[in-house]
């Protein structure tokens, strides 16, 4: 099974990031870009065939080590 | 084995002549297969073999009472006394960086530091020389971000700092820029590795990160000249792992530490192969190896790929048999692959198993050394005489001072690199005495009193202009600039780009290079110790200049006794070392104002050299002096500039006269005269001071003082009342200057 | 005075530090292998900088959970001095041990130079060789040093005089100017409610010597030796 | 209009980061996760109406900017 993950920051908080990529799309030309935000994407694969412990598994890895949660928010699937 | 069947074309894809392949065929005795193909190929590339440059190259100077290992080894090494060595090299990335520049740079910073670390040296200092087009360019601009950044990203996160280093923007290397990288090691003298597989039946182990089919074939495109067809060679980028490296070299520094290591050698250009073979020629001996243990990333790679892979991280060691535990149990402690691959052999040869059958078997000397050699042809260019002639006569002398001045500050040649190396870590381990931004880098020593300082250098103008001049100065600059630390020189490494050796015209200047350099590396008693050369630094069919990079280390033996190239104090007396000539050609002066990329280099006479620089070490020596700064691209008003506004802790003006004695102004401001060197000196010593200098022979005179909030040189002897002075605000001066490449970028 | 200097895969600063307690001020040093678990015998442990883990998805965030960090946290739970600097720093908010996460710089490059921070509370045991409002020169070197909390977190560090240090200009101002990061209101440096953990972006150990024109750094770990009545042994010379 | 993108590293090529996660996991006992891969996820917002010009535009943005298409794939959807 694979677990699709994304990792974003959390409404309101500052991106640095997304901020610095939006100034650079804006310098190239893209003046019509904004808010933009980046994140991060995560495919790991797993020895496992019960859908509700893989389930139980990702949601572990990403609360304990995948997203920070004071600042970052999760969400997954699972193919 | 396979026999194959070998056509042109085969032999065009892997950059093997028709009479190359005739000397395998009468090597092996028999066609050779696929596998075995590939490495020679791999071997006999011009980046392996070195096969147009291995004849000039000997007649540089290798030798000398402190030489420990000269070329031939991964690095150099130099007594530095205390029972220690410097062990450094210089390598180039150029093709890597233009394909893919944050990941170019990053893996030639990684091989270069392994080069390093294989010696048993502990790296403490990264620099690094980089050429690019004008940052006019967009894509200019985008590799120069990226190039830097690789290198920070690598070179910080492996905790060795980054102290200096140079770039020129010229626009000859707009599709072909330069990504050389330095990196010097402490090693104890008694305690230096080699990469040799001796004693026969001892285990050859491979460890470091898994093989991918990253770079394969990487040593020769090194080898291959640029064109539209570049972007599809992308798919051989390899991607760096500092992290794996920082736990590999800290492995190597604990298994060094025992006594289980034969030899070793990293894997870098040509990977598996050429650390398999180098090691086993340098010795004498063979090795046979079982490739289905080399740890791999990706399922199915065949023989020929697994030996040609250029995946970073990776280390080559024969161990002490019986040993192989303790091997082992260190790797693991380091989180790094680790497997016994193969054994030392009596044979000579190298041969590769897959499953127990024999896939490859080829002469490891054959591989190694046995590279067809080439006196190619050379000849001077047809415009060689047309570049030289500069008629002085036709230009106009400088009209407005002040202008050309700032011009020449924001010019981002000269302008202030800090946009750069602020991104590198260049304090981590705690030696960093003089920072980037000053001629040398200094460090100390930790458990001596001594430091050693840092420069990289090279004016590829003047290198095009006259090639054997250039070649000198490149010498005698970089020297120039450990003179004004205080430090003797003690080693040279180089890195010579050109473009391709089959243009007689590039021979040509290599040859004259290489007789400068040997030229002035006699007459300043400083060996070459290591080196690099990349050639085929050429875009349809445009060759760069020729940019032979030098490297060089300086001693000082009282750390304390350094100084750095800023004024210090008001009231200080600035003096001048050295002869101001009309030397206008070839100055960065004439590029910026007037257009030309023109004229004879400045002429050096490595005799002055030599004595001004010994007479600004020995005052240094003496604590005599205030600040000492060398006179390079922008002349002595440049020079001047940079010692008011350089320093980190603030400016400090200067008021200064200079005699016109008969000179263009435009040659006595921003010429570019050698063997000159400024120097501030507390004021009840000048006196003194100057009497010992000319009492060395060394032309001197009082210049000015340093102090106030601008920056004034009065021309004596210039009728003219206007514009012939120069007279600036401090502030002026320096944001022109610090924002200059910020500014370039769209960044301020 | 009886250092542990941890060392992570791909600590980089851990020499450096031990250098400074051992080689400058003549303490004891003990390294300590992040698999380790038993800690006996230390006053002070320092979490140091570099790249634990190559800082590879966060920062600090897979050097938390080496084994040694849960006897870390049992001696900083006992009271045991712990100081983290730059990625230590960064492991100790990932730990949980200090409040906050840091984000990227600003301007998402890597930012290597002299940085002005004020102490801002000078009544700790890692600050009290400092005069109150003193501005110390310290170097940074990070690409995530961008210090990040909640508001009611911030509130509730500074009530408690929990900010230790913060970017100012060179006269002690506290501006925009002088924030090399981003960081929320400057801050450099914040210590957790009990006094014996503190944080630090700046490298004090890089900044302690004379050899290297500036010894600022020093003094913060001058007060962690007098907290434990001990005093420096030999101001070694250059290099020695 | 809003782009969210996705950027991801060509295979075969080394993932560093990837690596040192599934090795973290392992240790935390998530000993059955393997091939990770760690990408970038984007959302950017778009001042534009028509589908095809947006199209168009992402791409441009994509190819110039966002991924390096030298080592990195990158796909998209407008929403
Ligand atoms: N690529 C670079 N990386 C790090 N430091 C650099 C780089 N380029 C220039 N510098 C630093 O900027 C300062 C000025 O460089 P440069 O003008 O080339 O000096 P010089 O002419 O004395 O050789 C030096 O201290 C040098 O080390
Ligand atoms: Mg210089």
């Amino acid at each position: 099974m694979k677990a699709i993950i994304h990792v974003t920051l959390k409404q309101g908080i500052l991106d640095p990031q997304g901020k610095a990529i939006e100034h650079a799309l804006d310098s190239l030309g893209f003046s019509n870009a904004a808010n933009v935000r980046v994140g991060k994407y995560l495919e790991v694969e797993l020895n496992e065939t019960d859908r509700a412990r893989a389930d139980a598994q990702v949601k572990r890895m990403c609360e304990q080590l995948l997203a920070n949660t004071v600042v970052e928010d999760y969400r997954y699937e699972l193919t | 084995m396979k026999a194959l069947v070998i056509t042109p074309a085969i032999l065009e894809q892997h950059k093997l002549s028709e009479e190359e392949y005739r000397k395998i065929l009468g090597i092996l005795g028999r066609e050779p297969n696929w596998t075995e193909l590939g490495m020679f190929s791999a071997m006999w590339s011009e980046h392996c073999s070195y096969k147009s440059s291995r004849i000039h190259l000997k007649k540089l100077p290798t030798t000398g009472p402190r030489v420990v290992q000269g070329p031939g080894e991964n690095a150099g090494a130099v007594d530095i006394g205390d029972g220690l060595c410097a062990v450094f090299k210089m390598e180039s990335h150029n093709h890597p960086s233009f394909i893919e520049p944050y990941q170019g740079a990053a893996t030639g910073v990684g091989g270069i530091l392994r080069d390093i670390f294989t010696m048993g040296a502990r790296p403490i200092a990264l620099l690094n020389s980089l050429r690019f087009g004008g940052l006019e360019s967009a894509h200019t601009r985008h590799l120069l971000q990226g190039v830097v950044a690789g290198i920070a990203g690598y070179g910080n996160c492996m905790g060795v700092p980054t102290v200096g280093g140079e770039i020129v923007f010229n626009d000859i290397y707009a599709s072909n820029p330069l990504v050389n990288v330095f990196c010097l090691g402490i090693a104890k003298k008694d305690k230096i590795f080699l990469g040799k597989a001796a004693g026969v039946g001892n285990p050859v182990i491979y460890f470091g990160s898994k093989t991918g089919r990253d770079g394969i074939h990487g040593a020769t495109m090194a080898s291959d000249s640029f064109d539209e067809q570049a972007a599809q060679k992308r798919p051989t980028v390899q991607v760096g792992d500092p992290f794996t490296e920082k736990l590999l070299l800290e492995a190597c520094l604990e298994l060094m530490a025992g006594d289980c290591l034969v030899g070793i050698q990293d894997m870098g250009a040509a990977g598996l192969t050429s650390s398999a073979c180098e090691m086993a020629s340098r010795e004498g001996t063979g090795v046979e190896l079982e490739l289905t243990n080399v740890p791999r990333r990706e399922p199915g790679m065949t023989p020929y790929e697994i030996m040609l892979s250029e995946s970073q991280e990776r280390m080559l060691m024969v161990a002490k048999a019986g040993r192989e535990e303790e091997v082992i149990s260190v790797c693991r402690k380091w989180d790094l692959d680790v497997a016994v691959i193969g054994r030392v052999t009596d044979t000579g040869k190298v041969v590769l198993k897959e499953n127990g059958e024999v896939v490859a078997e080829v002469p490891a000397k054959a591989l190694a050394d046995e590279a067809p050699r080439y006196d190619r042809p050379s000849a001077p260019p047809a415009y060689q005489e047309m570049l030289q002639a500069l008629n002085h006569d036709a230009l106009p002398d400088v009209k407005d001072a002040n202008g050309a001045l700032l011009a020449l500050l924001d010019s981002p040649t000269i302008a202030s690199k800090r946009w750069v190396y602020e991104q590198y870590d260049h304090m981590v381990r705690t030696n960093t005495m003089v920072r980037p931004g000053s001629d040398a880098a200094v460090l100390r020593v930790k458990g001596t009193n001594k430091a050693l300082a840092l420069s990289v250098d090279c004016n590829g103008r003047y290198c095009l202009l006259n090639p054997y001049e250039g070649a000198k100065i490149a010498i005698a600059e970089c020297a120039r600039n450990l003179a004004c630390a205080g430090a003797e020189p003690i080693g040279v490494t180089d890195c010579l780009n050109f473009g391709n050796p089959q243009r007689p015209e590039v021979m040509w200047q290599f040859v004259l290079a290489v007789e400068g350099l040997k030229d002035a590396c006699e007459a300043l008693h400083v060996p070459i110790v290591s080196g690099n050369v990349s050639l085929y630094n050429e875009t349809n069919d445009l060759s760069i200049y020729p940019t032979p990079m030098i490297g060089m280390v300086g001693l000082i033996e009282e750390a304390e006794r350094t100084v750095t190239q800023w004024f210090q104090r008001a009231g200080d007396v600035i003096l001048l070392l050295g002869k101001t000539r009309e030397d206008l050609g070839g100055t960065e002066y004439l590029k910026v104002l007037h257009h030309r990329e023109q004229g004879s280099p400045p002429l050096l006479n490595l005799q002055d050299e030599q004595a001004v620089q010994a007479c600004t070490i020995r005052l240094i020596r003496a604590g005599l002096v205030q600040s000492a700064h060398d006179c390079s691209d922008g002349g002595l008003a440049v020079a001047l500039a940079e010692c008011c506004i350089s320093g980190p802790d603030g400016h400090v003006g200067a008021m200064v006269q200079l005699p016109l004695n008969g000179l263009r102004q435009d040659a006595l401001l921003f010429g570019e005269s050698q063997s000159r060197i400024v120097l501030s000196v507390k004021p009840e010593q000048a006196e003194a001071v100057l009497n010992q200098i000319r009492d060395a022979g060394v032309p001197a005179a009082k210049i000015g003082t340093v102090g106030g909030s601008r920056f004034v040189i009065r021309l004596e002897g210039d009728q003219r009342t206007e514009g012939c002075t120069v007279d600036l605000d401090l502030n002026v001066l320096h944001d022109r200057w610090a924002s200059a490449i910020p500014r370039a970028l769209g960044q301020n | 005075m009886n250092i542990g200097v941890v060392v992570f895969p791909g600590s980089n600063c851990d020499h450096d530090c031990a250098y400074v307690f051992n080689d400058v001020l003549g303490q004891s040093v003990q390294m300590i292998w992040h698999k380790d678990t038993q800690l006996s015998g230390l006053d002070a442990i320092v979490l140091p900088g570099g790249f634990s883990y190559g800082d590879y998805l966060r920062t600090g965030a897979i050097a938390r959970f080496s084994p040694v960090m849960r006897a870390l946290k049992a001696f900083a739970d006992k009271g045991g001095l712990v100081i983290g600097i730059c990625n230590g720093f960064q492991i100790l908010l990932e730990a949980g041990l200090l409040p906050g996460v840091m984000l990227r710089n600003t301007s998402l490059n890597f930012i290597c130079k002299d940085v002005y921070v004020k102490v801002e509370n000078a009544a700790t045991r890692f600050t009290h060789r400092c005069e109150s409002g003193q501005v110390l020169k310290i170097p940074i070197a990070h690409a995530d040093g961008n210090y990040y909390t909640d508001p009611v977190t911030l509130g509730g560090i500074k009530a408690n005089a929990q900010v230790i240090f913060r970017y100012c200009t060179a006269e002690g101002n506290v501006t925009p100017a002088a924030n090399p990061n981003g960081s929320l209101d400057n801050i450099a440096g914040i210590m957790n409610a009990d006094g014996n953990v503190l944080g630090m972006m700046p490298h004090p150990e890089r900044s302690a010597e004379s050899v290297l024109s500036n010894e600022d750094g020093r003094l913060i770990f001058l007060s962690m030796l007098s907290a434990f009545g001990k005093s420096e042994i030999r101001a070694r010379p250059v290099g020695a």
